[in-house]
């Protein structure tokens, strides 16, 4: 039987500790912009090389982060609307519409003027959107563009091919020169190994926050309360405070863990989500859950900027190598859909799952063509119950609240009726 | 190898005229039995056949491997989607969904493997779920490099057609040595100046060829062996300016947008009909690709990259930061002597969509009139293009 | 005697059913739903235990059901249309393993358990191309009233093949087949088959297994049945209550829930608001 | 006595437009477009007739526009909808920059250039809710004739919103803002200023400049207007009869066809050139 809707954001500590640091972050931005600050560099979260910029004490811009924060704050439509008007169609990624609508708004959002970029860093991982997302962004910014070419990891094997690793690093290598330019000093080697050893603790112990939900009960959900620490995760990789977050976040994880506290008051279904979550209406979207008793255990979503928890660490060792096999294999994005199937059922496998739960959008094709497929081997192969819905991660034209209700209502209906089937 | 070579067909009819030939050709372009292909391989026992996605295909591989490339770009308005939809959303572009219907109503059965390549989203999930959905087929995803502005990009691009050729020459059993590649590359550069006369026909005397005609020759030329392709052009190229058309009063354009998913035959000749000599066009860019001949040499591997990367043509797929996108367009355009920029974008087709952002700064940049459409294979009726298409000559006209 | 009452509010009509204790249908009506909802659930409600010739207060629970069954206000429960949809066609036909329902706005496709339980199920995607308001439009469009086009459409000699599924701009296909002079009969039987594909599309995603049981207002359109057994390749079942299915699955349940919880509960139960949503297994 | 036609057969109704020789509008007609298209735009053109008293031989030039425009024997050309919307509408209101057509099926905007020609035009996408059907459906869902959706309209006081793109979708929340238990005006109200704002979308895509002139039947309904002109803050022309625009647009390009040759009937296979 659903629960009345409950209030299920997360309230734990590390979630001020974030709200802080990500301000922080944008402060830096704001300063940027305000040519007080470091150089810019716009960046894609998915697999990325923060730790070279970082190396050279330049701040990282990341477009969808930006484009999310105004999707969160109910601010992305009339900037749709405005990149439509320039063109672009209904069908394009609305991340990419609201973004460039924003650039030509003055680049000024509710949290941060974002700075204009002085290198735009293309690192596309598999997403070809991304490609013309930065193409654009060069052609009204006039900046300096640099293609990071990384090889869709398409090979049969579990690694990628050598000659694949070579090509990034080569690029790596290519981009620390025009870093050097740049900055104007050498690349401190030191420091670098120092950055990468740090992304190393930080993937550990995101990896291991994300073991604690294999425990009944989770102690947080692994796909809405998962959303608070990749910010972190994300926009201080390789850096003091964002290990120190981690550091907090998993003390603080592992005590709900050991009291047996979950998000919900009871945990009725452990459910894996695949798909962006629909940030306009992230609120709506969580309670439709909530309301079911219904937590998520994993979701693909946690891992577009990098996958830890299955054994990944950067090495400080091989910086640029592993920061290259970072970008080539251990994100979901350069993955292939048949990678993502056995991800996807390796969560249901090992963390117990009840149900998968596809949320497909609209926007992002490199997330949803195809889901149907993904169904139907979940469906008919595996027998994992499995629930397709659409909606969009930017664009709030695109949710339909009594829509997505009914036929979130009706899964768990059914999965409660089974249920029933099974006891008696 | 060389000497046996892989030779024509009988069974295409001779063609006693240029309409005739035309009017085989379309039958051809809209088969989804690709009965001429069966054929072929029915007459060269022990042959394979490799299917090709869009856009930019190696098929010099293929057919130095000893097989034969095909084109597999969607099946038109010809089948009824009834499985596909069920795998790909209803904001998947048309021609990923029938294209995996084919295989689904088991008519790709025949071939023995597909190759793919990173030009969006939804056609490199579709390669999984090839894989998947398929077995016996070898599926591969070939990556073409986005770093031209560096020389490791085509270095790289030479490892990756050398991965691509072991994995053919595994299913076909012939390891291609350095001559079989030199004997494909320059079979397909004739095939390709030959193409390149076609559209310069098309440029200078419009009347002489009408769009539909010369896509579904290039279209038909893509489902048969090039060998017997080479024929159709080497004829055609000789008749066309003899044919007694006489010129009409219409705009001068160049068709943009229409690089991947095809637009239907009635479609094109629509826009004619409407008052358009289609100039120049962007279908099957990728297997006219490039605009030079490649040049033969002791590595023809190399040599294939570097073409591709200095002398393809520019798609909505290509994102060479050398020069903006839009520059060609604008270059081409007037080259051309266009009156006009159609874009005609597949619906739901992410790649030119963007692109015509741009496009369209660029256009009203350089005040060159142009006019967006968008289609979908799977159309029988044009109604709304036809009105568009109307509006806008009437627009250009009325002076 | 205990009955259940089952109340389904769709879009355009209201359903109502009462059921006795030993499962039969006592009591029935049909009703636009019209702008005010809850006030066309009560009257539906009402209209059936007159039907019924029975005491309202012998109605010991009552599932409403349908997009407005939140506003069901004197329902003990709310349960989504596709659990009570597998539910009534297990009653109707009880050998039904796969379901498929066309309404104005929504297709589904619901694969059946032995107990009328929900193993898989689809509804149409974000896109609302080939459903219901599809047939109503293209009627309009024809000049013919939605009853009519069925029949008609099986006098088709030459289908058309419509560029589209989208009920906005069916209209304008229509138009210029209109003008090109095709007949009613075949632009209607090409209306058909349209939807029927789709349609088919869509429930092969829950796997087809038979008995299919047709559902829903377009149940009642011949053409749409013979277009689906065609694109099927089986037989599908329909009755005169097709359209009932909901009403009735509702009824089910609130009779079933009815018997398996005391009355002093049910009189505490009865009125009050439910919790938001309440499953087919609450006790 | 001589006359022009211009007659638009749309998907919904069929309109005819007369010019007399001095490029004057004497009549005009309306009625319901039935599949006998030829027989639709005779009967238009006779009704308007009727009203001067003319005859079929009177008229001189005729020229057809809208979706049955090709299916006309008795036509001396045919010319698109929206190259006709824009020449009605620049005869009109001679400052008109922008045209916003709304008609049965699709809504389009377009950008002028001098002498009402058309520079840039936009049609709405293929899934927009969009166009006056869908007016016409939800009238007719919530049981009010399509007359009184203007005044009511006008008497919201808070508008509910619509925000789907898909006119079936647009329905179903139509729906749930009626069980929820919005006021009918205000619902209203919701669809125009949809409307309005898909609308004003597709203006900027064109160029929204002033003056704005609103053409089809829905510029009828006063609250559509008012929406309107609220969404893009500008003054909106709205002619007495804003769905014979396009037709009147078709007589007046006859009139200039008649013109340029010198009253001499063309041979009907003429084509532009």
């Amino acid at each position: 039987m659903a629960q009345g809707t409950a209030k299920t954001d997360y309230q734990g500590r590390i979630h001020n500790l974030q709200k802080d640091m990500i301000g922080r972050y944008y402060s830096r931005l704001t300063a940027a912009a305000e040519n007080k600050g470091e150089k810019a560099i716009y960046m894609l979260i998915s697999g990325n090389p923060v730790e070279l910029i970082e190396a050279f004490d330049m701040i990282p811009v990341y477009p969808e982060v930006n484009a999310l924060q105004l999707a969160v704050k109910k601010q992305s439509l009339p900037l749709i609307l405005a990149a439509e008007e320039m063109g672009y169609s209904t069908d394009n990624c609305a991340y990419v519409k609201a973004d460039i609508g924003m650039y030509f708004a003055g680049r000024k959002t509710p949290f941060a003027t974002i700075p204009e970029p002085d290198l735009i860093l293309c690192n596309y991982v598999g997403c070809n959107v991304y490609l013309q997302w930065f193409e654009h962004l060069k052609e009204y910014s006039k900046a300096p563009i640099y293609n990071l070419d990384v090889p869709f990891f398409r090979t049969r094997s579990e690694d990628p091919s050598e000659e694949d690793v070579h090509y990034v690093v080569k690029q790596l290598e290519e981009l620390i020169e025009i870093l050097e330019r740049m900055s104007g000093k050498k690349l401190d080697y030191q420091k670098l190994q120092h950055i990468v050893e740090l992304s190393g603790e930080t993937g550990a112990l995101w990896s291991e926050i994300k073991r604690l939900a294999r425990q009944r009960p989770t102690p947080f959900d692994a796909y809405f309360d998962s959303v608070m620490m990749m910010a972190p995760l994300y926009c201080l990789r390789g850096t003091e405070d964002g290990l120190w977050f981690f550091q907090e976040a998993y003390k603080e994880m592992k005590q709900r863990a050991d009291n047996r506290e979950g998000p919900l008051s009871e945990e009725k279904f452990r459910v894996v989500m695949e798909g962006p979550p629909p940030w306009p209406y992230l609120r709506q979207f969580r309670d439709m859950f909530s309301r079911w008793g219904a937590v998520a255990v994993a979701s693909t979503y946690s891992t577009v900027g990098g996958i830890w928890e299955f054994g990944f660490r950067h090495d400080p060792q091989h910086p640029l190598e592993s920061i290259a096999r970072h970008m080539l294999q251990w994100n979901l994005t350069n993955r292939n859909f048949l990678q993502r199937y056995r991800q996807i059922k390796e969560y249901v496998d090992d963390w117990a799952a009840d149900a998968l739960v596809i949320h497909s959008v609209k926007s992002c094709r490199l997330f949803s063509a195809g889901q149907g497929d993904m169904r139907e081997y979940f469906t008919k192969q595996l027998n994992v119950p499995t629930l397709l819905i659409e909606s969009d991660l930017e664009d709030p034209r695109y949710f339909s609240e009594a829509q997505l209700r009914n036929r979130v209502d009706a899964f768990f209906e059914a999965l409660e009726h089974q249920r029933m089937l099974v006891k008696s | 190898m060389r000497k046996e070579g892989i030779v024509a067909t009988t069974l295409i009819p001779e063609m006693v005229s240029l309409d005739s030939l035309f009017a085989f050709c379309r039958e051809t372009a809209q088969d989804p039995e690709f009965t001429v292909a069966k054929r072929w391989l029915a007459e060269h026992p022990g042959k394979k056949a490799i299917g090709c996605f869009p856009i930019y295909c190696p098929v010099e591989l293929i057919h130095a491997s000893g097989m034969l490339p095909l084109g597999i770009i969607g099946a038109g308005n010809q089948i009824e989607i009834t499985f596909a939809d069920a795998r790909f959303q209803s904001f998947v572009c048309s021609i990923v969904k029938s294209t995996l219907e084919l295989g689904l109503t088991n008519r790709l059965k025949f071939l023995e493997g597909m190759l793919f390549h990173s030009i969006c989203d939804p056609a490199r999930n579709l390669s999984s779920v090839f894989e998947r959905n398929f077995p016996d087929l070898l599926v591969e995803y070939i990556h073409f490099p986005q770093n031209f502005a560096s020389p490791l990009a085509r270095q790289y691009l030479a490892t990756e057609y050398r991965r691509i050729l072991d994995s053919l020459a595994q299913r076909s059993g012939h390891r291609p040595t350095p001559d079989d590649l030199n004997y494909s590359i320059e079979l397909y550069n004739r095939i390709r100046a030959r193409l390149r006369e076609i559209y310069q026909i098309r440029t200078e005397t419009p009347h002489l060829l009408s769009a539909a005609e010369s896509f579904v020759l290039t279209r038909a030329g893509t489902l048969m062996a090039p060998e017997d392709f080479l024929k159709l052009l080497d004829r055609a190229v000789v008749d066309l300016p003899r044919r007694p058309i006489r010129p009409k009063d219409r705009i001068r354009v160049v068709l943009e947008g229409s690089f991947c998913e095809l637009p239907p035959v009635g479609l094109i000749e629509t826009l004619e009909e409407a008052g358009c000599y289609i100039l120049d066009d962007d279908f099957l860019r990728g297997w006219r690709w490039f605009t030079e001949d490649v040049p033969l040499q002791e590595n023809p591997l190399a040599a294939l990259a570097e073409s591709y990367s200095e002398r393809a043509y520019y798609s909505g797929t290509k994102h060479d930061s050398r020069e903006a996108k839009a520059a060609h367009l604008i270059r081409l355009a007037k080259e051309k002597k266009a009156d006009a920029v159609v874009f005609q974008a597949a619906k739901f087709c992410e790649p030119a969509l963007f692109d015509y952002a741009l496009y369209r700064k660029a256009l009203e940049d350089a005040k060159i009139p142009h006019l967006l459409l968008e289609f979908e294979e799977k159309t029988w009726s044009f109604d709304r293009a036809r009105s568009e298409a109307e509006t806008f000559v009437e627009s250009l006209l009325f002076d | 005697m205990t009955y259940g009452g089952g109340v389904d509010v769709g879009s355009t009509q209201t359903k109502a059913i009462i059921l006795s204790e030993d499962r039969k249908i006592v009591g029935r009506a049909l009703i636009n739903t019209g702008a005010n909802v809850s006030m066309a659930a009560e009257r539906a409600f009402r209209e059936a235990i007159h039907s019924a010739g029975i005491a309202s207060d012998s109605i010991a629970y009552v599932v409403g059901t349908g997009y407005g069954r939140y506003k069901v206000n004197f329902g003990n429960a709310q349960i989504t249309e596709i659990s009570c949809h597998a539910r009534g066609a297990n009653f109707l036909f009880p050998k039904t393993r796969t379901v498929i329902d066309m309404g104005g706005q929504d297709a589904k496709g619901i694969r059946v358990g032995e107990q009328g339980d929900v193993k898989d199920f689809v509804m149409n995607d974000k896109c609302a191309a080939g459903t219901g308001r599809f047939l109503s439009n293209a009627a309009e469009t024809v000049g013919l009233s939605l009853d009519k086009i069925g029949p008609i459409s099986l006098e088709a000699k030459k289908p058309v093949r419509l560029s589209t599924v989208c009920a906005v701009f069916v209209e304008s296909d229509i138009m210029s087949y209109l003008a090109e002079g095709k007949t009613v009969p075949d632009i209607l039987g090409g209306v058909h088959s349209a939807i029927a594909a789709r349609t088919v599309a869509l429930v092969r995603r829950v796997g087809i297994e038979p008995e299919v049981a047709f559902t829903g207002g377009v149940s009642r359109n011949i053409g749409m049945v013979k277009a689906l057994e065609e694109k099927l390749g089986l037989p599908v079942n329909v009755c005169d209550d097709s359209h009932f299915i909901g009403a009735i699955g509702a009824a089910i349940f609130a009779l079933e829930r009815a018997l398996g919880s005391d009355a002093s509960e049910r009189s505490g139960k009865r009125g009050q608001a439910a919790a938001p949503a309440s499953s087919p297994t609450a006790r | 006595m001589t006359y022009v036609a211009g007659i638009d057969i749309g998907s919904r109704s069929t309109k005819a437009v007369l010019l007399d020789e001095s490029r004057r509008v004497c009549s005009s007609a309306l009625v319901k477009t039935r599949p006998d298209f030829p027989g639709v735009a005779r009967e238009a053109m006779e009704q308007a007739l009727a009203k001067v008293g003319g005859h079929d031989e009177d008229v001189k030039y005729v020229a057809t526009t809208g979706l049955g425009r090709y299916n006309i024997p008795f036509r001396d050309i045919q010319i698109t909808d929206i190259t006709c919307a824009a020449r009605g509408a620049e005869f009109l209101f001679p400052n008109t920059a922008c045209v916003l057509d709304v008609g049965g099926q699709s809504t389009r905007a377009i950008r002028l250039r001098e002498g009402g020609k058309v520079k840039e035009f936009k049609s709405n996408d293929k899934c927009a809710a969009g166009s006056g059907g869908f007016l016409e459906r939800a009238a007719h869902y919530l049981e009010i004739p399509l007359t009184e959706l203007g005044p009511l309209s006008m008497a919201a006081e808070k508008p509910t919103t619509i925000s789907s793109v898909c006119a079936v979708l647009a329905e179903s929340e139509i729906i749930n803002h009626v069980s929820e238990g919005q006021s009918v005006e205000n619902i209203i109200r919701g669809i125009h200023n949809s409307l309005a704002s898909r609308s004003k979308a597709l203006l900027s895509r064109v160029g929204l400049e002033d003056e704005v002139t609103f053409v089809g039947g829905v510029a009828r309904q006063s609250g559509m207007v008012e929406a309107l002109k609220r969404t893009i803050n500008r003054p909106v022309n709205v002619s007495k009869e804003p769905d014979t625009v396009a037709a009147l647009g078709a007589a007046l390009l006859a009139y200039q066809r008649l013109q340029k040759l010198g009253g001499i009937r063309e041979p009907e296979s003429y084509v532009f050139g």
